[in-house]
């Protein structure tokens, strides 16, 4: 058909750390030789908790869990660029924020296993409870930055969601407002090519996610998600334009779930171990060590100290996590509403005295 | 005191506590400039900005949904979805999230939000404009279900449910948006949710109804001397005031415009052959929709409970 | 941020026939003068039955009725392009589309009255009933295309609606698999610049409505919407495509609603005077004529006679529609569900007898 | 004759349907190579191929939507929602459409789809894994909801809703897909929809439960002789079973893991309340789950009725 372009668009990507571990100078944040430490003692510590939680699992002391492996850059170099004041939105496959946000770990696991106890954020920190429902969040975070605008406040705001949830009715509708009002909030999506079994380029036929930012009239950026610089680094100027009233911006970090979908899942019914041997090779910390060796910041001895420390990290919290006594039956309802009905008082009582 | 409509009412209610609280905003379709397809959000952009008064893209799950976020910030979002046909697509965000926040975060995240929408038959609308589909929210713990009956308690339950610390759903009957004017005082007063009204009493039979079905209650029950039940708020409602007409009376009858089918009927009725059994003559009968989709205008009239069928259901339960 | 743009996109705008009824002829579709006269026809039968359903509403013979004023040509072009055979999704302001594929007129006066029974499309036409909720009937095209797929049928499938629509999950959801399985499904948008009171521009930031299609994977383009042989062309094309296994297509009609947005409503609250005025110089039948009279296809007694057989048309409707005895009031047990249940039937003999 | 668990049953319906039928077809999330989460498509990627064994974006309102849109057009569409707490996103599509289209084609048009879906609690999975929200659908005119209790009524009654001309949600009960082996025939039979079925004879008490509530009212009853009923489809249900039996009993106890307010035990006792209540000797009873979300792991045994609360009903119902 012949007619007259009206608008044109670009979708950009960034990488800073490629997998030999050099660095593109002119694109690497400013960060100080101790962030780059704490960051890679974040990358480290979420392995490690990750690998424990798995190990848990198998032992029947959690449950079902999502494993992040592979994922770490994404989520520590884009909760590294938070402010704790900052509003989190993550979905369910987000421990690696978590950890770098700071959260208690013990409560982490104390979570997994069951209690619902271990999502009590700590005061100070605003990390929403795990949201389950794929993509359904994201209109929470989309609200919370309509009230960080009306209230003037700096805060800006973070969903955190997958590839899969890019196709569900509540990704459009938050996306929708988010652009049609230009709020203060950044989408980051961990584009792990996988949801559970359905590859990335069967959930949608855009080429990129990134791309999908048009629709709603913000921007849309790729971003190497196992490069944790990159990460770092879009979404600091994604955060800061939200702060400085910009709009959204729609960051995808191009990366890969290295292992199971949870521990319930069976990659290998759907996918090739050639496939995730090559993202193995992309890995996001191996990466960074590389370049801390290069640039003298990391030695053998430091390397297993970091581990270690991870290691008794999450051994103290896994302790944690276990001497909590289990809820008592009556948890499930207290804080449904602030005030029981009476019928709910009435069956609290009922089920304390073995009633019907 | 000014008389007023319940149109006017709610807008009433809006007003003030717009006025006296800055978290409270109102979201929705339309309800800026246009005032709301009822009129019922009419000068509140005027008086109180666009900031506050926010007209939303067409998406009703990103309007529940937004309203979630904007709670959890601490504000008190009332969303109002057009008509209730239309809250369907924001099920999930009311079921799975609003009424569930504090609970997932045991306390720590809460919705004070309320959701308004115009609802039930009467006013010869299209499809999915005469929806009752109360019965849904009922049976979901977390969020509370309002429903007024007239200008003077909507704008007291509303009062109430824009300060309630959790979300509520208030329903709107349409039918009785500018059917009577009552007094409304202009000066703050609540009424509790939770509490029913009895709006005329009696000793033989108790009907239990709400919205826009008690003006029709009342014309039935002329020839009896009958406790009528207005609920008010059906989720949680108020079962001492119920059961105790009911063990009173010995007799009940219940009537809403939904269909009977796990209606909100079913949960009463439940509710009194599990606690008041003994003291019934007869059966408890119900008189509501048919098991069918509301029918567009020309059929309207026939799917709706009318005095008539109310009162064959009071004359039937006498006999008893 | 500097870094490497990995995709490119362009959006296009497609105007064959100006508002001073000069049309491009490198672009002008093939058409007979039959057919343009034929457009033309339908043209002046929509808006002639827009205004008696106008009058209709206002002396109380049919109830609440949204206006087609301004978008018979967003809706007669498209249809034109349509086979008989195609599945056709409309939205509920479609009045031009029903007339175009020939829908019996007396149905369409009863159904806005009140009565279902007049949505019952006969055989032969795959029209499915009006669809009142916004956007959600989106899905059932992509679904019936799938369908259509599967049987490997030659016919197309297309969904109506509105600029307010695009903001709503099921577009998104819709969008999403019709990309992801190339479907042969055209969406078609009549972007009529306001959703009952809130204006296209703040509906959504983005800039044009065909850019969402970037999105999913396909194509975007927006048309005149008050050019009928645009409408036409982009429809015919993107028809074509889709039954070729090109897949989707989604077609931006830019068009304006020049009516309130139904009876019920009083768009002088929320619109300028002046706006509404500035549109109405781009009618679409206007337009038509300008060009007909030009080429010698319509004279003044033309023009009259088209009009008055319409008029004549439409009066045979009404009263067709108005001899019609009302529904009975088992009407709405029939047809529910195959067979009715034990409780409906009891129901609907109770409602007979007058019982309780 | 095969013995199979209730996943390989299910299974089994569908493959034959499919093999029968070639309107029939699977779509839904993860169901082709990976054969559904809980295996229940296993295999039939490779029998039917992709045309057939249709994987799905994350997109639960367009999947049903998209259902319906063939459904519309002639086939015969089964979806699958992966757990019942994700099927409230496209809860729009199921009432506002599934549920309608007859009615609002007055016939010119069907829905003859099947919406499969896990349910229930007792696999200690993540929120809204288990869920139980038949009351919803319930009350929804033009849907019909069915729940097997094991693997010989599962393939019986996933046929007929295969076959039935309108829409029909069959719930699974997740807790029951692995836990017995049954005789499965791999011929063809079918269960007819709406006709409970009666588990056990007895005199004194009627017990009405379905799905994996079935097993510990089974035990809980062994003291008594009680008229154990299972329901089976739950809309339309088969109320002249119920009946008959509670009019012979006298007595009526409800089980289900739902909350209690206005979960579908309400129906059961409204109906029993109406149409039988000078046969009670006593007040309904409704065992349920408590008026609180599916609390996670460490708590949803304390949630759940066990055969503990149901038998105490009982002996509270016969002191009667
Ligand atoms: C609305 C909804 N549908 C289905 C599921 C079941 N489910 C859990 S995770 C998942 C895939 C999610 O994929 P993606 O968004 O890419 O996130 P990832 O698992 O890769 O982190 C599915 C289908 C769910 N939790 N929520
Ligand atoms: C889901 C839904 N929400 C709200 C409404 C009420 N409503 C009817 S039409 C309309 C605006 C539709 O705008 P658009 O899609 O642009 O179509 P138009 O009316 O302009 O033809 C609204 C909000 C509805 N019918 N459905
Ligand atoms: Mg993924
Ligand atoms: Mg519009």
């Amino acid at each position: 058909m012949p007619e007259r372009t009206i608008a044109t668009f670009t979708i950009k990507r960034l990488e800073i750390l490629d997998d030999k571990g050099n660095a593109d100078e002119r694109l690497m944040p400013s960060l100080e030789e101790v962030d780059i430490r704490r960051m890679y003692e974040l990358l480290v510590l979420s392995r490690t908790f990750d690998e424990r939680a798995l190990n848990l699992q198998r032992e029947g002391r959690i449950g079902t869990y999502p494993s992040i492996f592979g994922q770490e850059a994404a989520q520590v170099g884009s909760a590294y660029a938070l402010d704790k004041s900052d509003w989190v939105f993550p979905s369910f496959r987000e421990t690696g924020m978590y950890i770098a946000m700071g959260y208690p770990l013990p409560l982490l696991f104390q979570y997994w296993s069951g209690d619902e106890r271990g999502l009590i954020s700590p005061q100070g920190l605003n990390i929403l409870p795990v949201s389950v429902s794929v993509g359904t969040h994201i209109p929470h975070a989309v609200g919370a930055a309509m009230a960080v605008r009306y209230r003037r406040d700096r805060a800006a705001v973070i969903a955190y969601f997958g590839d899969g949830a890019s196709s569900k009715g509540d990704f459009h509708e938050g996306f929708t407002i988010a652009g049609a009002f230009r709020l203060p909030v950044v989408f980051l999506c961990q584009n792990n090519q996988w949801a559970i079994s359905m590859p990335r380029e069967r959930q949608t036929a855009a080429d990129t996610l990134a791309q999908k930012a048009l629709a709603y009239g913000f921007e849309g950026v790729q971003v190497d998600g196992n490069d944790v610089f990159a990460v770092y680094r879009a979404t600091r100027e994604a955060l800061e334009k939200a702060r400085n009233g910009g709009g959204p911006t729609f960051i995808e970090c191009y990366t890969y779930r290295l292992s199971h979908h949870t521990t319930s899942d069976d990659a290998s019914r759907y996918r090739s171990r050639e496939e995730v041997e090559q993202w193995k090779r992309k890995d996001p910390i191996d990466r960074l060590e590389l370049l801390m060796e290069k640039r003298g910041l990391l030695s053998g001895k430091d390397r297993r100290e970091v581990k270690e420390r991870s290691l008794e990290i999450i051994d103290a919290a896994v302790r944690e996590a276990e001497s909590v006594p289990p809820p008592g039956a009556d948890e499930m309802f207290l804080n449904l509403v602030e005030k029981p009905s009476r019928r709910q008082s009435k069956q609290m009582t009922g089920m304390k005295n073995a009633d019907v | 005191m000014p008389t007023c409509n319940m149109v006017q009412a709610i807008n009433l209610a809006l007003r003030e506590e717009m006025a006296k609280d800055d978290r409270v905003l109102v979201i929705g379709e339309d309800v800026g400039m246009d005032g709301g397809v009822f009129r019922v959000t009419d000068g509140l952009l005027g008086e109180f900005g666009p900031e506050r008064v926010v007209d939303m893209p067409l998406a009703e799950s990103g309007i529940v949904g937004a309203a979630v976020g904007m709670a959890l910030y601490g504000l008190r979002p009332v969303a109002e979805i057009q008509f209730m046909g239309f809250i369907y697509g924001s099920f999930d965000q009311i079921f799975s999230h609003a009424a569930r926040m504090r609970n997932r975060s045991r306390g720590r995240f809460c919705c004070p939000m309320v959701i308004r929408t115009p609802y039930g038959s009467g006013i010869k609308a299209p499809e999915l404009h005469e929806e009752s589909a109360e019965a849904f929210f009922c049976h979901m713990p977390g969020i509370k279900v309002v429903v007024p009956s007239g200008p003077f308690n909507a704008k007291g339950l509303l009062v109430s449910a824009i300060r309630d610390p959790d979300p509520v759903l208030f329903l709107e009957p349409t039918r009785l948006y500018r059917l009577v004017r009552e007094n409304v005082p202009d000066e703050e007063y609540t009424l509790p949710l939770g509490k029913a009204r009895i709006v005329k009493e009696g000793g033989d039979v108790t009907v239990i109804a709400w919205g826009s079905m008690l003006e029709r209650v009342v014309k039935a029950v002329e020839p009896y001397s009958a406790d009528v039940i207005d609920l008010m708020t059906l989720s949680p409602f108020d079962e001492e005031t119920v059961l105790e007409s009911v063990r009173k009376t010995g007799r009940a009858v219940i009537v809403h415009e939904a269909a009977k089918t796990c209606g909100f009927g079913a949960e009463l009725a439940a509710t009194i052959a599990e606690e008041a059994i003994l003291y019934l003559r007869g059966p408890v009968l119900r008189v509501t929709g048919y098991d069918v989709h509301v029918p567009l205008a020309k059929l309207v009239d026939s799917y709706l409970p009318g005095v008539d069928r109310i009162r064959k259901a009071i004359d039937e339960i006498m006999r008893y």
